[in-house]
């Protein structure tokens, strides 16, 4: 791609037609990563989505971009990787409720801790859309829509603004598939944040919870941008799980050092220096007193 | 038969056992000679009974003997817990404290050789002296080790501890020394005290185990990322990458489990950077579904498999082969990747390396299995003859940029082996995909996709030349062993020794354990009338994946037990000579 | 050779056309007819177009036939998606609905027996009509069914949604029988309008899933707790089961992953609840290490696994063969353990009983390994002609309580088997443990420890009767097939074929994978001069698998070829003569 | 056992020598185990401890009681599998900090939603003591002591007890292993406690972590039992990780509901039932409306 031409959002847009039900909240996602991919003005080579199994974690191949379409639950691992032996890209992880939450929860908690460079959007409709209709981590204890848990899952919900803060993570916000401007905006902060960046979307699954249609409703952009974690703890504690925004920027690093970049130059001297250290002279000293 | 020389030293936790043991192994490589130190511990996390395992030759020498010459105990601590681990010679040695008690039966009735060193007495006679460093003093007489030698490497090892530390080690190791002088075995089946090696080869030679080699030939070869989570008996290779692949422009990151690790790993290299990661069994396990991801997304990595006694937690620091199974059977679905092994401690440096290039000219992950016996044994070893090999990846080459989205990630070659691009390349783009997909990497469920990918990644593998790596043949004979892994020196000392009774006996050790290098095994096998298959296994993996794949001779034994007990020649010889008789009654 | 039927109904998402299909293969139940009937589906989530792939027989039928005799379209919407899965018989006739357009040349290229019916037309004279409703009218009548079976069907299917909606549908299901009537083909191969069948037996008939069946067999055999994380095509026996096991004082829990689930069987067999969980490759993959722990601390569970096109992702709604190696190979380490299929879709019930019981008498993991086509196809079938066995753990007796420690849990017993106590029983405490360890449970590393505990493992196996179950043999010629899952009754299709063209042929169906019945295997096939090994793989694992432990007739032909189209009698048949010919050639 | 004995601590304890290093923390927690116990007179045979692996996850062994040694990370789905099928039992799911809040940290954010009845005791030396000294999620930033992280893990500590709070635990306490008094009360407690009970315990590793010998000087008896989920959050805000006691005692039930126990008794009348569900006749509604 030549640098001088100006990409549209739909330059960000691949040829492959999406699986998903006319309706979706994630084609309202995928818009908006692709604004926000264009408002940054990013080479399209220069940028990877990486995603797990699910409805959601199929969004990387409908982009121009890099593409990464993993196993159930891995996406941030494959993020990690990506982003600390690649810091010059642009990496974006993304997927589903189930994928994130549940079977990928570990990794959630340790990439807010480990703060690498990259995005994690988390498209969340409360719901195991691809296996058709169980509940996730975020399902209300008592939504008795799957055979699976027929008197509905019984255990509280997951909170992921409250574990994304209390594993460290630096900058956490909750977006709207219906909204997909507000969220090419949110978007494009946190590809910019230089650490990990959180972003829960609230993206109805229209097949198997025909209610979320009412989202739109209730949703109402509530979050101004805190900078002290403490203050975003008190005001998550009066959350009503529909309020969108920035919840937390910290101050760059706050929340842990993401790992420093490689430098991918071969420096084949120092192998025979490393290979060196094996020798049996190093066993008498000679290396270091003498010669 | 390799003239040499084995000894142990044991005692209780705090005694230093490890320390004199490993000095001992320093001096004989600054004295010229050849060997190797295992180590084996009590149950206790620490502070329990140890034993440095040692053997001394003349020439490179990797297996454990049968039995050994010398026991020196520093004390008897647990002495029961080494018996097995610990076959006297009925000429044996064996050093005592008598400041320890009476020597425990299971040392007894072994041997009627017993001298008493008051070692502790000795030492304390020194100011600052220690029991062990007059252990060594002893040890290295008996083994007929020039003093110099140990002195030498004493000084350099003490010298940050201050010239008395020094001063004491020396009186402790002359203490010894002449204690042993009395002593001295007539028959030193090892040269003298003057060595007659070249100093200037014998100081290039390496002294390192398993473990660091693995870690250096992937780093050689091109590795610069990698993904670790503890566990014995791998941690070594992943603590020697964490200190020196910033050195080198790569980078280390410790995950959080081993699902991690290894998709952390399939993220740099789908980045572009050569990746590895180390583990054993149970980390194994849990790297089985995305090792399936690296297949069918052709993502190039390498897992070093650090086998250890199974099933399950098992015996973590023993060594055993029986990860071969799931090894190269282990994934779900139809998912060829490349299994790959170290024949010897020193040959795991040009295996990792090897593993790594045809992770990356093949574009699919390779397991490296490497297991205790190799990675925590140290050796002293002739550094690799050629260069490690390094790595190199077809890459994507743009074409014209009109139409832009022209790229097949997945396009299909004569060799299967398709253009990779990596982020950064501009018309590179595509998604990897875990999904049946086409060419261009778009799911599929139609079947023309699904066979033609099947079709491609197996092809790759069939078709590679793998060259001169695949295994090693030593000899000519009628009769035949195939084995693999750590049990090859064993096996070959076996042979050499077959030799020496006048039976010739062809060894072939593989390195390629999957796919299988059938035509290269028949070959080998061509004239051999009898055959045995030689493992570190309870039901013999090898031998079943050997039946799956190739015509084997008639008859073939298979001769395996498992861990943790390292497997010894005189054990494979006495099979040999089994099957040999077999074979004369048949005939 | 099975005289029978074979339709499909097809047409884009919301046109009904698994309604229709499942109503026709309900009356044809209802009717006293046999048939099968599966279902397949573009890659939309929800929405896309849709295929109900139907047999219909006057015998037991479980395998898809070479080609269909009927196709209707509904409407014409990606019908090319289908193309691959709907191969036309010479003379099949295509009903089309020429609102819709020209049949599309991948259909019309296949038949030439093509009539128009204006199914929307028609529905949209009657009121609250629907265009699949007279698709289903149509269809049971040109595959003569009686339609009093169909009005009946449709009645009770339909009771709920009111009056109006039945009076409806059945002058759909009226206009869409006079609509055939004119085209009512002239050799119908099962039998007339009026069935002869008695219809209670009919009625006592059992139309139901591989899924169903499996989730009902283990629950019978006594399942009292299930853990799921869901997963195609596994979900039903997890969503069958969380319907019914409280209903029998049981419990099923939804896991986090299967990383969970498989450590929550655990969890509740080692508190003597017996357990089950059901998943896919994927998820077997993450149980791989906890399977080993149940070997190693002889923990009783069973994992259905449902097999789905692989590697990785692959294809999760398409059937394939292919994680035989993982079921049976994917353990680190030495680790005993059974692997277990159906041989059928109405053999899901017994053999998951069978599972259970096996898991409970060997206290050891069970994969019961299912796959798409048996798990998500639909049969009407025989109800199991025997109960279905219950299980039985070999339960620890207290002894007297003086000394108390001294129960040894994992004591040498002649067969293997150790008395099992579990929390709750006095005197019987013990800490289970994934280490080598004594009798006792102790954690040790020692080698008598260590062999004697894989011996008492491996002895349990191999000593058990496995009784009659083991496989299925039919007939006895001197061409044999050995196959398993699946791909038995295409198999004994091919075998009924031939013996119809004068060739006999012995089938050879395996359930008992692991531990490979060899002396079983080996007396079934005495007498075989040639043998053809039939799986749905793409590289033969049960070919290799059946190598690696048994001795095979030669010349022994491996078939096979993977997913994600089902396996066909016609193709086996030919393979059959090809292996016949080159016998006589060699004769 | 007779019910009448009375059992004292020792009777909890196994004649199996521990591994663990003379001095280890651990000692104190076996000790603080078999008091708590003998104090509320259980049966042994009545209990069972279930743990991964780790120096930690040693302890079953040294107990009396049911045990279960597993494998790495997956103490708590064996717990949950035991306690749900066999709600007569008291469970105790325990093992060490890596174990716990590493590889097993999704299990972790799981148990403490499910809410099931069990007791979760982590020893908590902030480093993997079973593997010669690597970096735990506990581990300070610049902890520099293992080869694998030679300038330290660089990343912010895991903490535990706000997770478990995020993540919806009823009842969330920090113990100290060098106090087994103090300790075998807490336990106590959380063993009664008829839901998911989370005790972090600093228990000393002497060997990596030897300035750990320190815990005694820096931990206090700070927290006072909260019942209120936001109140337990503020008072976290300021804890230094040395603070010990019960933080937080949610009224029964509050943060989900237990899986009510299973009735294990067969009833094979209603299998027969169940099977008639598949029958032909029901298809035509027969069963229903006629006979
Ligand atoms: C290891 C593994 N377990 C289970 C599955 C089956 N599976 C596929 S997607 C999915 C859940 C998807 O839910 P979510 O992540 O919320 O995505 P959605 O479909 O709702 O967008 C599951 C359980 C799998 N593919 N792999
Ligand atoms: C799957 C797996 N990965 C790694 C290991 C190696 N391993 C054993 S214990 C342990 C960490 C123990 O740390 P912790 O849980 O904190 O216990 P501690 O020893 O400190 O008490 C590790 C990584 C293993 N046994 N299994
Ligand atoms: S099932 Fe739900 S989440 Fe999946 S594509 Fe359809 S609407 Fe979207
Ligand atoms: S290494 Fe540390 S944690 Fe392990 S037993 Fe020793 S002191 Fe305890
Ligand atoms: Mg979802
Ligand atoms: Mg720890």
């Amino acid at each position: 791609m030549n640098a001088t031409v100006v990409l549209r959002p739909k330059d960000y847009k691949s040829a492959t037609k999406p699986v998903w039900c006319p309706g979706c909240g994630d084609f309202g996602v995928l818009n908006a990563l692709t604004k926000a991919l264009a408002g940054l003005a990013l080479a399209p080579e220069r940028v990877a989505v990486v995603s797990g199994i699910g409805c959601s974690s199929r969004l990387p191949a409908y982009t121009s971009v890099y593409g990464f379409h993993g196993v159930h639950g891995r996406a941030l691992p494959v993020a990690t990787g990506l982003a600390v032996a690649r810091p010059d890209l642009t990496v974006i992880a993304t997927g589903g409720d189930g994928d994130g939450f549940s079977i990928g929860g570990n990794h959630f908690l340790h990439a807010c801790r480990r703060n690498a460079r990259l995005t994690y959007l988390v498209m969340d409709n409360a719901v195991y859309g691809m296996t058709k209709g169980q509940a996730s981590p975020t399902s209300a204890a008592d939504w008795a829509g799957s055979k699976l848990t027929p008197d509905g899952p019984g255990i509280a919900p997951f909170r992921p603004l409250e574990i994304a803060l209390s594993a460290g993570a630096g900058f956490i916000a909750r977006g709207f598939s219906g909204d997909p401007n507000g969220l090419a905006r949110l978007l494009a902060e946190a590809i910019e944040y230089p650490g990990f960046a959180f972003l829960q979307v609230l993206s109805p699954c229209i097949t198997y919870r025909p209610e979320q249609l009412e989202y739109k409703a209730l949703v109402s952009a509530g979050f101004e941008p805190l900078a002290d974690r403490n203050a975003a703890f008190r005001r998550l504690l009066t959350d009503d799980g529909f309020t969108t925004g920035l919840l937390y920027r910290a101050p760059v690093s706050a929340g842990g050092s993401a790992p420093a970049p490689a430098d991918l130059t071969d420096e084949t001297a120092t192998l025979a220096e490393l290979a060196g250290e094996f020798t049996a002279a190093r066993l008498r000293g000679a290396a270091d007193h003498e010669s | 038969m390799t003239p040499s020389f084995s000894l142990a030293v044991t005692g209780s936790g705090g005694a230093g056992v490890m320390t004199a043991g490993q000095l001992l192994l320093d001096a004989a490589a600054l004295a010229g000679r050849y060997g190797l130190m295992a180590r084996s511990f009590g149950p206790q996390i620490r502070g329990g009974e140890a034993a440095a395992l040692l053997r001394l030759a003349d020439r490179p020498v990797e297996s454990p003997d049968d039995r050994y010459d010398l026991l020196v105990a520093l004390d008897w601590g647990n002495i029961e817990r080494f018996a097995d681990e610990l076959p006297l010679a009925a000429d044996a040695l064996v050093v005592a404290d008598p400041g320890h008690g009476a020597v425990p039966a299971v040392i007894a009735a072994q041997t009627g050789r017993l001298i008493e060193v008051p070692l502790t007495a000795l030492a304390r006679e020194i100011p600052g002296g220690r029991p062990n460093m007059v252990a060594l003093g002893l040890t290295a007489c008996l083994a007929g080790l020039p003093a110099a030698a140990v002195e030498t490497r004493v000084r350099r090892a003490l010298a940050r501890h201050g010239t008395d530390s020094v001063t004491a080690a020396i009186a402790c190791l002359d203490a010894g020394r002449q204690a042993a002088a009395a002593h001295r075995r007539a028959r030193l089946p090892v040269s003298g005290d003057e060595s007659t090696a070249d100093p200037t080869t014998a100081l290039d030679r390496w002294v390192l185990n398993g473990n660091e080699a693995t870690g250096f030939g992937a780093l050689a070869a091109g590795v610069r990322f990698c993904a670790a989570y503890p566990i014995t008996p791998a941690t070594e290779i992943l603590e020697w990458l964490a200190g020196r692949l910033p050195s080198v422009g790569g980078r280390l990151v410790q995950a959080e489990d081993e699902l991690a690790s290894i998709n952390m790993c399939i993220g740099a290299a789908y980045g572009g950077v050569p990746a590895l990661t180390a583990t054993s069994g149970p980390g194994l396990s849990l790297m089985i579904e995305s090792l399936g991801l690296a297949v069918a997304a052709e993502i190039p990595l390498v897992v070093a498999n650090v086998m250890r006694g199974g099933p399950s937690t098992g015996i973590p620091t023993k060594s055993e082969q029986t990860d071969l199974n799931i090894a190269v059977y282990g994934l779900h679905g139809e998912a060829p990747h490349v299994v790959v092994a170290p024949t010897g401690i020193a040959d795991c440096a040009p295996t990792a390396a090897w593993a790594v290039t045809l992770a990356e000219a093949l574009q699919t992950p390779v397991i490296l299995l490497s297991d205790q016996a190799l990675g925590q044994t140290r050796t002293i070893a002739d550094p690799p003859a050629t260069a490690l090999p390094a790595a190199r990846r077809t890459a994507f080459v743009p074409g014209p940029t009109d139409p832009p989205t022209a790229y097949r990630r997945y396009a299909h070659t004569p060799d299967g082996v398709s253009p990779m691009s990596c982020p950064g390349m501009p018309g590179g783009q595509y998604t990897a995909d875990g999904l049946t997909h086409t060419t261009s990497g778009v799911p599929s469920t139609r079947a023309e996709d699904h066979v033609g990918q099947l079709d491609k990644r197996r092809r790759k593998l069939e078709h590679h030349d793998y060259g001169a790596r695949w295994g090693e043949v030593h000899g000519d004979g009628a009769l035949a062993i195939i084995t693999w892994g750590s049990a090859t020196h064993p096996a070959r000392e076996a042979c050499d020794r077959a030799a020496a009774d006048g039976l010739s006996v062809r060894l072939i050790a593989l390195r390629l354990l999957s796919p299988l290098p059938v035509a290269q095994l028949e070959a080998a096998l061509a004239g051999v009338r009898a055959c045995m298959i030689v493992e570190h296994s309870h039901t013999g993996q090898f031998y079943r994946h050997l039946r799956a794949w190739a015509e084997l001779p008639r008859p073939t034994l298979a001769w395996h037990r498992p861990g943790p007990l390292p497997l010894r020649p005189g054990e494979i010889l006495e099979a040999l000579h089994h099957l040999q008789a077999q074979q004369e009654v048949a005939a």
